[in-house]
């Protein structure tokens, strides 16, 4: 990637020369959509960008409202190196996908009390306790029993 | 046009919901609070529930019997039908029962009137859940009963009601403590020219001093003063209560057909 | 008639088929009639089994031990006749098997 | 003409034209074959074993080699005049004379004389139907279904529901079609823009309390209201109003009641008091407060109170015990026969997967009409529990492990083989089949085995004449008595169809019944002449007053229990009973007022196969029993098992005996097969598998089969048609499935007579708990809750 | 005649069985059986043959019968068809998620497709595959008098106590 974009700016330079090129990419936005990346923004804490909240599992979300690319106002960055996009709580999903503007702390009242399981990131692949099986496959522990009768056991 | 329809939704939960708390706090407040609940489920239309619940007077442990007298007037009563059909007599012996029992239906009184008349309990209960006269809760010594109908309505008899009961200090279907006073709603009663009526059943004397008298023609001062003079253990005149009508004559003398009416007109009988 | 009160010697029951109304089991009828009573009285334990249904063969058939049985007909014979039949199904009982483990 | 009881205009006995016998095979067989050894079924096995094509081939074939071929035409009119006595005359559908209107499609059938008939046209076509039948039983015949909700064919006519409205001509207003009789020459119209209207007006009244809740509603699918609203009722609804709510009322264990749902059809109310005679429900309040209640808290305590809930055309009233479990449209309905009592209700078992969901009443107007028990109902939760599933053997640690079949039947077959047959016994139980007694009494009687009988039926058994065990009267036919003695029964619990049977008689002809043996309230009016013999013979002598009611009566009758059967003194009884018969005439040609009631379901057919000891087999005394083989039977209790004994216990559940067992051998239970059961009347019918069996069990008769290998007595048939032949070579009256075969009774002189002497004795009761009586019940947790919820009462 | 040519090149195993009889007496007068010049009449059993069913389908044991109105519901409009049952009870549940496996391939085929009209048209169906049937004949409801006066009807004197 790194390399395929050091090769189109050395055609570009070829084609245009030095200062043709660079000027095309100014007037393209090319260099404002480095620092715009969520990365560098995140990282380098570039003006404007807000931190949001951050959830149970340590994610951090962010939020920057000018000179971003649409769409792309709102991020993660997440705690694990090794990250996966289950790792997002469903109450901060609706945020980042700006289905709702509201944080989980604005819509803390309306979680239900009387039902509702933590969330828990998909763990595939972490262990052979996490494998899905099916009700009553033979290596679920809770393996359901499916037989419809009681067979009578003879008690001496 | 949306809102309308949501004021008057809004208006009928409203309703439902007064009706509902008026009925929780009908409940007589001597009952266990487990019967309370049921109370909710009692209806604004129905004088009482149709399920008998034990309390402490209305149980099947306090007995009823007939008194010697009645049991006289039981097998008169019953002498009016055929023997096989002895459950004729049902709403008599009803009326009997609760006159005797002090103004109301105890279950054992129902369950003896079922066995007089040789039917199971429950057809006694049905006939005494139809019929309003028969009250299965306790009433005062003076149940007073206001008509509720049309032409009372028009002309005040929910004032009527409500001066009673602030009078009484009591809800509807409620007992005064000193147990002398009830106020419960009827139907049309047939007093319609003389409205606003109410009647007073009389339960302070048995069955003997028994009456059921209709006040008629009456304004809030002398409803007040009929049941005062009820307290006093006096006899208020019945009828209407109306100064200047008789019965139910028109007030302060003829108003119309003062002279020979005018008689229809006729040909000429004897012409023909 | 005393291979009557022998019976039960040699059978452990007796059957009797016939139809309600026919005629072809109208002998067979006479018989339980007349001899029922004789033959149950004389042979208490004996279950003489009467089995109507309609329509059908009236038949006799005797079950000795060890579950060996042997029917006739009765169509056409008169009440005598299976008299006669039920001694022969008497007398003519299977020489006694012997358990095969005994 | 037949003589005919006047007032229901049935004949009473079949008409002299049309009795000759019904089938009729072409060809006439050699019939001096005399089977030899073990070939008592050689007739059936030429076609019965050849199995595949055989169907109809092999029914006819058999019927050909065993069914008389004599007596067509002229004979038959000639035989019948001499026909000795009475027949199936009160059989419902063997009505002659009758014109009967059959309509496919709703198949309504009515009886009456042609003079009696009158003609009504409905909707333009003229149909014929009886004098005095209602306008909507017109249409009925018609074959025009008319929606009702409080109209039921078999509760008298209530009239409030209002759905039932036609048009007539000439009348200014619709009418209720199910109060108004119909008149010769009405012209009914049913499907008028005016019936429309005036229905769609009738169904949002009725639609305006009835709450929204089909999804969680248990009638959902099955529901009149449902099904009658998708024609007459509206999309949405103007009542603006609080709908109201109704307390729930508690019927006890089996019934659940959701009271908002209910539409006041009253159905339920007279049920109640019709039917099952517990005055309990009732209307309560007036106008919109109106409700059906107990008024006070208290339990419906009836035999057959389950029947409400297919009475109730809503779901307000359902059952409890199989409430949320299933839809009706996800069911797979099999018809079969039930066998918790003798009456054999015929049922629909109706089973999701491997699974028994509920057990509904099946029409059949001789036997159950639409009504059955609750234990025929309720105890199929039964089925799942405390099954056998698999074979096992007592090893010599006295513990009974799982064993392969082979090994199982071999160990029985050896333990057999040790003893000697005089110390063998085989008892079959009450939920036993025909073909698995059949083939248990052929493989005992080839081991040499004579000591047999079935339980209820006791070692002393009389299996002689049909008449003397069975419901001479039949089901159907005990409606038309008109005095009755009960002697040893509880009829209530012992039979509770029949029971309601005696109490239309008395309801309807207010016949007189009497009952001597324990005090039980039988729901009617019935005079208890106390508990003891004495009673019995008082009325044998004529000296007691109900002697006069019984020789007054046009149509006595008299019920037996099958207690008498464990009586010592059983046969002066029966004699006692016998000459009551004779004092007031019981038999005669048209009417056979003589009952023996049964107990349990395999009574008549072990009877009939002559499951009973045989000539020379010891009785009495069990502790000399070394070989006992219990098919299913639990009733024995340990201390009647003498303790050296080896013991087979052949069954679907783990009930009392099979923790007494030395080799248990799983069967199937009725659900699961099809077998063939005679009910008390004599009726034979046939239940239908429903559902697979469990674990490794296997069909009775199979494992008897097998056995017989393993024994060395091969039996010689391997189809349940192979069994069947050879049932029809021992009671042909067991090849007749649906078919009531009538037992003659022989006069008295051709009867012997007792010597026992009448001892004075009460009458024990039989039924100790009525939910819980065999093994299916006993395991069924259903009937637990029934014992310990209606026990105080 | 295709139905001939078809059975020509079954194997003689499956032919043989064509020779079994098969002769409902109720079908009697409708098919001319074993008149081979009638080679267009569907013998019984024939269809079932030619289908290359598997022999132990072949010839089923099947019920039929016209199933009986529900005794909850009073309306009579599925009553009146007729069906063929294969009494299969061959199900269980399987084991990994509890839903009805079934080892019978007619078992849905009985439960969800064979209605007929008369009782004759599923005998013909049925012995035009050799299936073994048996037949249920349904059980009419009888119409009694009853009228809305009796209730109210005079019930008699009482009767005199004693």
């Amino acid at each position: 990637m790194a390399f395929a974009l050091v090769r189109s700016a050395l055609g570009a330079i070829k084609e245009k020369g030095l200062k043709g090129a660079f000027r095309a990419a100014k007037e393209e936005g090319y260099f404002a959509a480095l620092l715009d990346g969520n990365l560098a923004n995140s990282k380098f804490r570039i003006d404007g960008v807000k931190l949001v909240g951050v959830d149970k599992a340590g994610n951090r979300y962010y939020e920057k409202m000018s000179h971003v690319q649409h769409g792309r106002h709102r991020w993660v960055v997440y705690a694990d190196k090794v990250y996966n996009a289950s790792a997002i709580p469903p109450e901060w999903h609706g945020w980042l996908h700006h289905i709702t503007d509201h944080t989980p702390e604005q819509l803390e009242g309306l979680r239900p009390s009387r039902y509702g399981v933590e969330h828990m990131k998909n763990r595939t692949g972490e262990g052979e306790q996490y494998i899905y099986h099916a009700k009553g496959h033979a290596l679920n522990p809770n393996k359901r029993d499916w037989k419809r009768y009681e067979e009578w056991r003879p008690v001496e | 046009m949306l809102r309308q329809v949501a004021n008057r939704g809004l208006a009928v939960l409203r309703g439902a919901a007064a009706s509902q708390r008026a009925c929780a706090t009908r409940v007589v407040s001597d009952r266990p609070q487990q019967i309370q609940q049921f109370g909710v489920f009692s209806r604004e239309y129905s004088t009482a529930l149709n399920l008998h619940r034990n309390t402490s007077d209305n149980n099947p442990d306090v007995p009823f019997e007939f008194t010697s007298a009645n049991m006289e007037k039981v097998k008169e009563i019953l002498s009016h039908y055929p023997k096989n059909y002895k459950q004729s007599g049902i709403i008599p012996l009803l009326d009997l029962a609760q006159q005797q029992n002090g103004g109301w239906l105890s279950i054992n009184s129902m369950n003896k009137i079922a066995e007089i008349v040789g039917v199971a309990p429950i057809r006694v209960y049905e006939v005494a859940t139809f019929y309003s006269m028969f009250n299965r809760q306790k009433v005062g010594t003076y149940h007073v009963m206001v008509c509720g109908t049309t032409p009372c309505m028009l002309r005040g008899s929910r004032t009527i009601e409500a001066t009673l009961l602030k009078h009484l200090g009591v809800e509807r279907n409620e007992v005064t403590k000193d147990g002398k006073f009830s106020v419960g709603e009827m139907e049309c009663m047939g007093c319609c020219v003389n409205a606003p009526m109410i009647v007073v059943a009389d339960y302070s004397n048995g069955v003997e001093g028994y009456s059921y008298n209709y006040f008629e023609d009456l304004t809030p001062e002398r409803v007040v003063e009929v049941i005062e003079a009820y307290r006093k253990g006096e006899k208020p005149p019945h009828g209407t209560q109306h100064p200047e009508r008789l019965n139910c004559g028109p007030a302060g003398g003829l108003t119309t057909l003062l002279g020979e009416p005018k008689p229809p007109p006729c040909r000429d009988l004897a012409a023909c | 008639m005393a291979w009557r009160s022998k019976l039960s010697q040699s059978l452990q029951e007796l059957r009797i088929h016939m139809c309600q109304t026919s005629v072809a089991s109208k002998a067979t009828r006479e018989f339980v009639v007349k001899n029922y009573k004789d033959l149950k009285t004389l042979n208490p334990r004996l279950p003489i089994l009467v089995r109507e249904c309609s329509g059908i063969q009236p038949r006799l058939w005797a079950r000795y031990d060890f579950g060996v049985e042997r029917s006739i007909a009765l169509d056409g014979l008169s009440e005598p006749e299976i008299s006669k039949k039920l001694e022969e199904l008497a007398a003519t009982a299977p020489q006694s098997k012997t358990p095969m483990h005994a | 003409m037949a003589p005919r009881c006047r007032r229901y205009s049935l004949p009473l006995r079949r008409s002299s034209t049309g009795s000759a016998p019904r089938r009729l095979a072409s060809p006439v067989v050699d019939s001096a074959s005399i089977c030899g050894a073990g070939s008592g079924v050689a007739a059936a096995e030429g076609s019965g074993s050849r199995g595949l094509h055989s169907g109809v081939a092999w029914y006819a074939g058999i019927r050909g080699q065993l069914y008389e071929g004599k007596g067509r035409g002229k004979d038959g009119s000639k035989q019948v005049s001499e026909s000795y006595k009475w027949s199936s005359g009160m059989s419902l559908g063997g009505v002659r004379h009758a014109r009967t209107a059959s309509v496919a499609a709703v198949g309504a059938k009515f009886t009456a004389n042609p003079e009696d008939c009158i003609e009504v046209s409905v909707d333009g076509s003229n149909v014929t139907i009886a004098k005095g039948m209602t306008v909507l039983q017109a249409c009925e015949v018609a074959g025009i279904d008319i929606p009702r909700f409080c109209y039921h064919p078999r509760l008298s006519i209530a009239g409030n529901c209002r759905m039932c409205l036609v048009e007539v001509e000439k009348t200014p207003k619709p009418v209720a079609s199910c109060a108004l009789p119909a008149m010769p020459g009405m012209k009914i119209k049913t499907n008028t823009p005016l019936v429309k209207k005036a229905r769609e007006g009738v169904m949002e009244f009725l639609l305006i309390n009835h709450p929204l809740d089909c999804p969680i509603c248990d009638q959902g699918g099955e529901c009149d209201l449902q099904d009658q609203s998708m024609v007459y009722g509206s999309d949405r609804g103007r009542f603006i109003e609080a709908k109201r709510g109704v307390v729930d009322k508690n019927l006890g264990p089996l019934v659940k009641t959701v009271m908002t749902r209910c539409i006041q059809c009253t159905r339920c109310v007279r049920f109640a008091s019709e039917i099952a005679g517990v005055q309990d429900l009732g209307v309560l309040g007036r106008g919109g407060a109106e409700e059906i209640g107990t008024y006070v808290e208290k339990l419906m305590v009836s035999e057959l109170s389950g029947n409400v809930i297919d009475v109730c055309p809503v779901g307000a009233l359902t059952a409890k015990p199989s409430a949320f479990t299933a839809r009706s449209w996800e069911l797979k309905s099999t018809e079969s026969i039930d066998v918790s009592d003798a009456v054999g209700a015929n049922i629909r078992i109706d089973s999701r997967g491997p699974e028994v969901m509920r057990i509904l009443p099946r029409l059949n107007e001789e036997v159950n009409e639409e009504w059955i028990s609750d234990k025929a109902r309720f105890s199929y939760d039964g089925l799942k529990r405390q099954r056998l599933n698999e074979p096992m053997i007592r090893n010599s640690e006295g513990q009974l492990e799982p064993v392969s079949w082979a090994k199982a039947l071999k160990t029985v077959a050896e333990a057999a083989h040790k003893v000697n047959p005089a110390e063998m016994a085989a008892i079959a139980g009450k939920l036993s089949d025909a073909e698995s007694m059949m083939a248990l009494k052929d493989l005992m009687n080839r081991l040499g085995c004579e000591r047999l009988w079935v339980e209820g039926n006791g070692e002393n058994a009389d299996a002689d004449l049909r008449s003397n065990y069975l419901v001479n009267t039949t089901i159907a036919g005990l409606e038309y008595t008109d005095a009755c003695l009960l002697v040893g029964t509880e009829l209530r619990h012992e039979a509770p169809l029949l029971n309601h049977r005696l109490r239309k008689a008395v309801r309807n002809s207010r016949a007189k019944v009497a009952s001597i043996g324990p005090e039980l309230d039988l729901h009617f009016k019935c005079e208890h002449l106390g508990n003891s013999s004495d009673a019995l013979l008082s009325i044998a002598q004529g000296k007691h007053p109900f002697a006069q009611v019984l020789s007054k009566a046009k149509f006595p009758s008299i019920i037996v229990g099958s207690g008498v059967l464990q009586r010592s003194d059983k046969d002066a009884v029966l004699a006692a009973v016998q000459s009551i018969v004779q004092q007031a005439n019981m038999i005669r040609d048209d009417w056979n007022g003589y009952n023996f009631l049964l107990l349990n379901a395999a009574q008549a057919a072990g009877l009939d196969l002559g499951f009973v000891p045989g000539a020379r087999a010891p009785v009495g005394d069990k502790s000399s029993i070394k070989f006992l083989y219990l098919m299913g039977a639990d009733d024995l209790t340990p201390e009647d098992i003498p303790a050296d004994a080896f013991v087979v216990y052949q069954g679907h559940h783990g009930d009392r005996s099979a923790y007494r067992a030395n080799v248990i051998l799983p069967g199937v239970a009725y659900s699961e097969k099809e077998g063939t059961y005679e009910n008390t009347e004599g009726r034979t019918q046939q239940t239908s598998p429903a559902v697979p069996t469990v674990g490794d069990a296997r069909d009775d008769w199979k494992i008897v089969r097998a056995l017989s290998e393993f024994a060395g007595v091969t039996l010689p048939y391997d189809t349940v048609n192979g069994v069947r032949a050879r049932m029809l070579a021992v009671a042909p009256n067991l090849f007749r499935v649906d078919e009531l075969e009538p037992a003659t009774p022989l006069p008295k002189e051709s009867l012997p007579e007792s010597k026992t002497k009448l001892e004075s004795l009460p009458f024990k009761k039989v039924v100790d708990n009525f939910y819980m009586t065999d093994a299916i019940s006993r395991a069924s947790k259903t009937m637990a809750q029934c014992t310990a919820a209606f026990s105080s009462s | 005649m295709a139905a001939r040519r078809a059975l020509a090149v079954l194997p003689s195993s499956l032919r043989g069985l064509s020779s079994v009889a098969f002769h409902p007496a109720e079908l009697q007068g409708v098919y001319n059986f074993g008149a081979d010049s009638k080679a267009n009449v569907i013998r019984a059993g024939e269809i079932g043959e030619v289908s290359g069913v598997p022999d132990e389908h072949l010839h089923r044991k099947v019920l039929i019968y016209s199933p009986a109105r529900v005794a909850s519901q009073q309306g009579v409009g599925k009553t009146g068809v007729w069906k063929i049952s294969f009494e299969s009870t061959q199900k269980w549940e399987n084991p990994l998620m509890g839903w009805t496996s079934t080892g019978d391939p007619y078992h849905a085929v009985g439960e969800a497709a064979l209605y007929f009209d008369t009782k004759e048209a599923a005998m013909e169906f049925a012995s035009k595959y050799g299936w073994e049937y048996t037949i249920r004949e349904p059980k009419q409801v009888i119409q009694r008098t009853k009228a809305y006066a009796d209730n109210f009807k005079w019930r008699g004197p009482a009767e005199e106590e004693g």
